[in-house]
């Protein structure tokens, strides 16, 4: 068992409290490699759910009585934890969402409906995700906007060669912070200096990101972060927004209902203050409080060690699966682990990502294949799918010395 | 009903029964500024005359709205009228210490928010002390505060016009 | 102990089921009576959800790997559940949002955009929720629409004596199926035939309803129906929108993103058909699996029992609050239980809805006061608050007693 | 292995190693048809020319996919060429009855879809046999069915034009 790798990060001990992955599938240990779609969670996440349910829940914000007193305290204590852990300056910054793409749609249903006119340039890049890329395309239909894309080398990196033409009088640039394909960690630094710059906002996908390494929105300086909770240990249905205080004030709601107005008349409303003003009906109570909890136990383990466990199983891997596949592999990304997060997409010669999944389910390794939700990168690989492993906290050498074998066993089973 | 009888002063249920200042003015001269707490449904509108002294020559409250939130607002008549701008915001600032400590412990965290330091917290707040124990019901305190969020506004309000 | 009551309807066994019942506040047991804003939820819902994260745990639709097809199936065999217990046609035509909220945002930020133009009339009823006003306001003011009312009578009920007038020429009629604060049923087959024969759609809003009441949506006749889990035992984080399969098929989606396209290119995107098409990002899953359980759970209960239950139980509220209080109580809505839902809004005679609450709360009676999402009718019934108790199955005379009980000390308080 | 050599069989990794009627026909006169498998990324393009009897002449599939749409959509070019649309069309039936009995399945819960009934269903599928072990897996019928459904697309779209 290697499960405690050089720095000391235990993760046999963190193994213990994801119960689903002490499973077999017959007769194999369950490899699970696949958190960049979305990660497991500790027991401890499970616990506080329970725990609001069992003992402390109502609907939050207009109760008197004391459980819905608590379950508005754990509500809101969620969105100051999410808060600390992201740096913002206030909770108040802080919007909960269903997921990140909800985050994305508010930003440009939002902020775009209000700022951009036709003819008005957006910039997105070649690495986006569809969630940062269909809902400016709907909104360029209804504007006539016009996207620019930053192009990416064939090893993942952004070309940021013509990046002052591209966002020359564009208003806004959305872009992420990690490849959920390549792994690639965009150069935020410059992306964010040169969009200030040119007088564009800048709103950051930080969905693999977030997850994997500790996260400073206000030093990063963008104008809108947005990630997701079930890819960092939390449930299902809460993602979050991270908006600057003034763009949140300045900005028209984007869904109407209960919770986000201050009066309602026959005549018409007016919206309450942010957080409020996004936050209409109902919100995903017990999901923001698993949240909480999923980043109380990330920062028990600490985002630093997190993110050394996971460049140094990265650098692993690329080692381990170019010694056993040799020129039948082709990785995609960045050569350098510390450029980029624990993604690897690979192609494996003459066998389809679907086939390569296929085979590796039978040896109870979980990857995903397919376009991952980035078919213009794709396009641009020249493929229709890749094979997508990918690490967290939970996984170690075992796992990839399981994906090494089990990829091989792909390639031989094709090649007869 | 210990508890209650904390929340519930009899200085609070009196001001609720009979409270002060209740009413309008007619606006113009008057300012008029309606304040909602959105979680209750409680409106309330500050009527408010102030001379060219910056001095608050008269107020009313008109409105719906709690025990705590209608008494709050009828002290708060009763404290600012004859004050200046500048002694009703040092009072706001008494009166908002007063409550906000305790409004930082919501969520039982107090990290990010922090709490509002003022050189004039320590101002006497007369009938106004008797509210103190609604920081022991933070739901409250939203009520408490609102009339004295809504005069803020409109002391804004009449600022910028003012400047302008 | 009245808990089982004349129809053998066991309480007290339903109650077992849910833990967070059994609780003491300051020595007293915990009466819960807001369940119009949410309800509780039994061990079952809690178990199936953790059962989910626990073993069959990853993000649906794109795995090819066992665990993914597992949660797949949990997730799609949810949405057969919703469908089979509304009547739809086909699971196709049930989309899972986060809450009601967003569903009713769905309806007229897509079929509402596509279909509306300036000028065109939406006819919404007094005793809407927020959630059924405020979107419609926010695309009436960017469209210049023309919002009508149908009015309310003092008892709560919908005065239909001038609907064809209100109706004439009108795009859309959105309307509760139960008011949730004077427990109304609203005349739903005259409202949908008036409307069909006028050329207008109906949307109807049966948060209140579904929870309480077996439902058909093909029946109904209905265009669109929404609803929320939490209301109905189910989690946070999940809500439903039903809409017959030819609307779902010609409006255009509205969250863009991963899982709701067929084709992205950099000039644009193919969307994918319903339900997918409105389902942007990774899902609420678990969310939607915990919905499932808890249909199961209502089946078993069977929701007849259910809705006669509750009738009983308003019947007996009624007559023991009007006894104990007489004058000193306003209770809203209909006299006739059977013409109502569970829901009793209450004005006690120089008392705040606030205050009641408060003072409810040291008895331990949960109960909400407010302008419960809807300020029109509180304006129509010139009052800035009622004080609302709420039933379901958990509930039973006990509960109404202490509710009567505390409503005396709080009117006795306050008359010191 | 035991449960994948019924999914790969010989003759499915053989029509993808060696697909029949792989390329593009001049469009037009043929239809060209593309097909998206959402899940995945698999695209299919069929290139299909139908005479004036309602006779496909010729077919021919691009795209990119796995062993299991790709020897799908092989195995039914070879089916189907030189057969009439009707003709397709009850093979069609008879390929999608094999794998929906299964479809129903998923989720557990059989009671809201009903199984497609065709009188057609028990049409001899010659060598697309071979593809009744993807009904064992569930998430693979769609990869299996991409091929037909784009087909199918095909020939409604041609009997529209051909109609109007
Ligand atoms: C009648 C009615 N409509 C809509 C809603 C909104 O539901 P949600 O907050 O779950 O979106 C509610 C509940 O608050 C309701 O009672
Ligand atoms: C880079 C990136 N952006 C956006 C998303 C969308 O997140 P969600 O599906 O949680 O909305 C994902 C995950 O699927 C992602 O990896």
């Amino acid at each position: 068992m290697t499960s405690s790798d050089s720095t000391g990060f235990d993760v046999a001990k963190i193994r213990k409290d994801f119960p689903i992955l002490d499973q077999t599938q017959a007769g194999r240990r369950l490899v699970f490699l696949d958190s960049a779609a979305s990660s497991q969670r500790p027991q401890q996440v499970l616990d506080a759910m329970d725990n609001a349910y069992l003992t402390s829940y109502a609907n939050v914000h207009r109760g008197v009585y004391q459980l819905a007193e608590r379950a508005t305290n754990l509500y809101e204590g969620a969105r100051k934890r999410v808060a600390g852990f992201i740096g913002a300056s206030s909770p108040d910054e802080v919007v909960f969402t269903k997921n990140a793409t909800e985050a994305l749609n508010l930003v440009v249903g939002s902020w775009g409906r209000a700022n951009l006119k036709p003819g008005d340039a957006v910039v997105l890049s070649m690495l986006e995700h569809h969630a940062n890329i269909v809902p400016w395309q709907m909104l360029a239909a209804e504007r006539e906007l016009e996207i620019r894309w930053i192009p990416v080398h064939d090893d993942g990196r952004l070309d940021l060669s013509e990046l002052d033409r591209l966002l020359d009088g564009a208003k806004a640039l959305s872009v992420t912070a990690m490849s959920n394909v390549t792994g690639t960690l965009t150069q935020l630094d410059q992306l964010v200096s040169a969009a200030h710059a040119a007088g564009a906002i800048v709103v950051v996908d930080a969905c693999q990101s977030v997850p994997h390494m500790s996260t400073n929105v206000t030093a990063m300086g963008a104008d809108f972060v947005v990630f997701s909770g079930h890819k960092m240990l939390g449930p299902t249905g809460i993602g979050v927004l991270w908006g600057r205080a003034e763009h949140l004030a300045a900005m028209p709601p984007f869904l109407g209902g209960g919770g986000m107005i201050l009066n309602v008349t026959t005549e018409g409303f007016t919206p309450d203050v942010a957080p409020a003003k996004f936050e209409a009906g109902t919100p995903p109570i017990v999901e923001a409080i698993g949240l909480g909890a999923a980043i109380d136990y990330l920062e028990s383990i600490g985002m630093d060690a997190i993110r050394q466990h996971e460049v140094e199983l990265t650098a692993y891997a690329l080692r381990k699966l170019t010694a056993d596949l040799g020129s039948s592999i082709r990785i995609f990304g960045p050569a350098e682990p510390h450029e980029r997060g624990g993604v690897l997409s690979i192609e494996l010669e003459n066998v389809h990502a679907h086939d390569v999944s296929q085979i590796l389910d039978e040896h109870a390794v979980c990857i995903r294949p397919g376009h991952h939700c980035a078919k213009p990168l794709m396009r641009h690989f020249g493929v229709a799918a890749t094979a997508r492993a990918s690490f967290y906290l939970y996984n170690d050498r075992d796992d990839v010395d399981a994906l090494a074998e089990s990829l091989v066993a792909a390639r031989d089973f094709f090649a007869i | 009903m210990s508890g209650l009888e904390d929340l519930y002063r009899e200085i609070i249920l009196d001001h609720y029964r009979s409270p002060r200042n209740k009413g309008e003015l007619p606006a113009p001269p008057a300012r008029r500024t309606e304040g909602f707490n959105p979680l209750c449904g409680d409106e309330i509108v500050v009527f408010v005359n102030v001379d060219d002294n910056d001095t608050v020559t008269d107020i009313k409250i008109g409105g719906q709205g709690c025990s705590i939130s209608q008494a709050s607002a009828s002290m708060m008549s009763a404290a600012v009228k004859g004050k200046t701008l500048t002694e009703v915001e040092e009072l706001t600032n008494s009166f908002k210490t007063m409550m906000s400590i305790h409004e930082t412990d919501i969520g039982g965290d107090d990290s990010v928010t922090s709490v509002e330091s003022s050189a004039t917290r320590d101002l006497p707040l007369g009938d106004l002390e008797a509210l103190r124990g609604v920081v022991k019901f933070p739901v409250r305190i939203k009520c408490a505060t609102l009339g004295w969020n809504t005069l803020t506004q409109a002391i804004d309000e009449q600022r910028n016009d003012t400047a302008q």
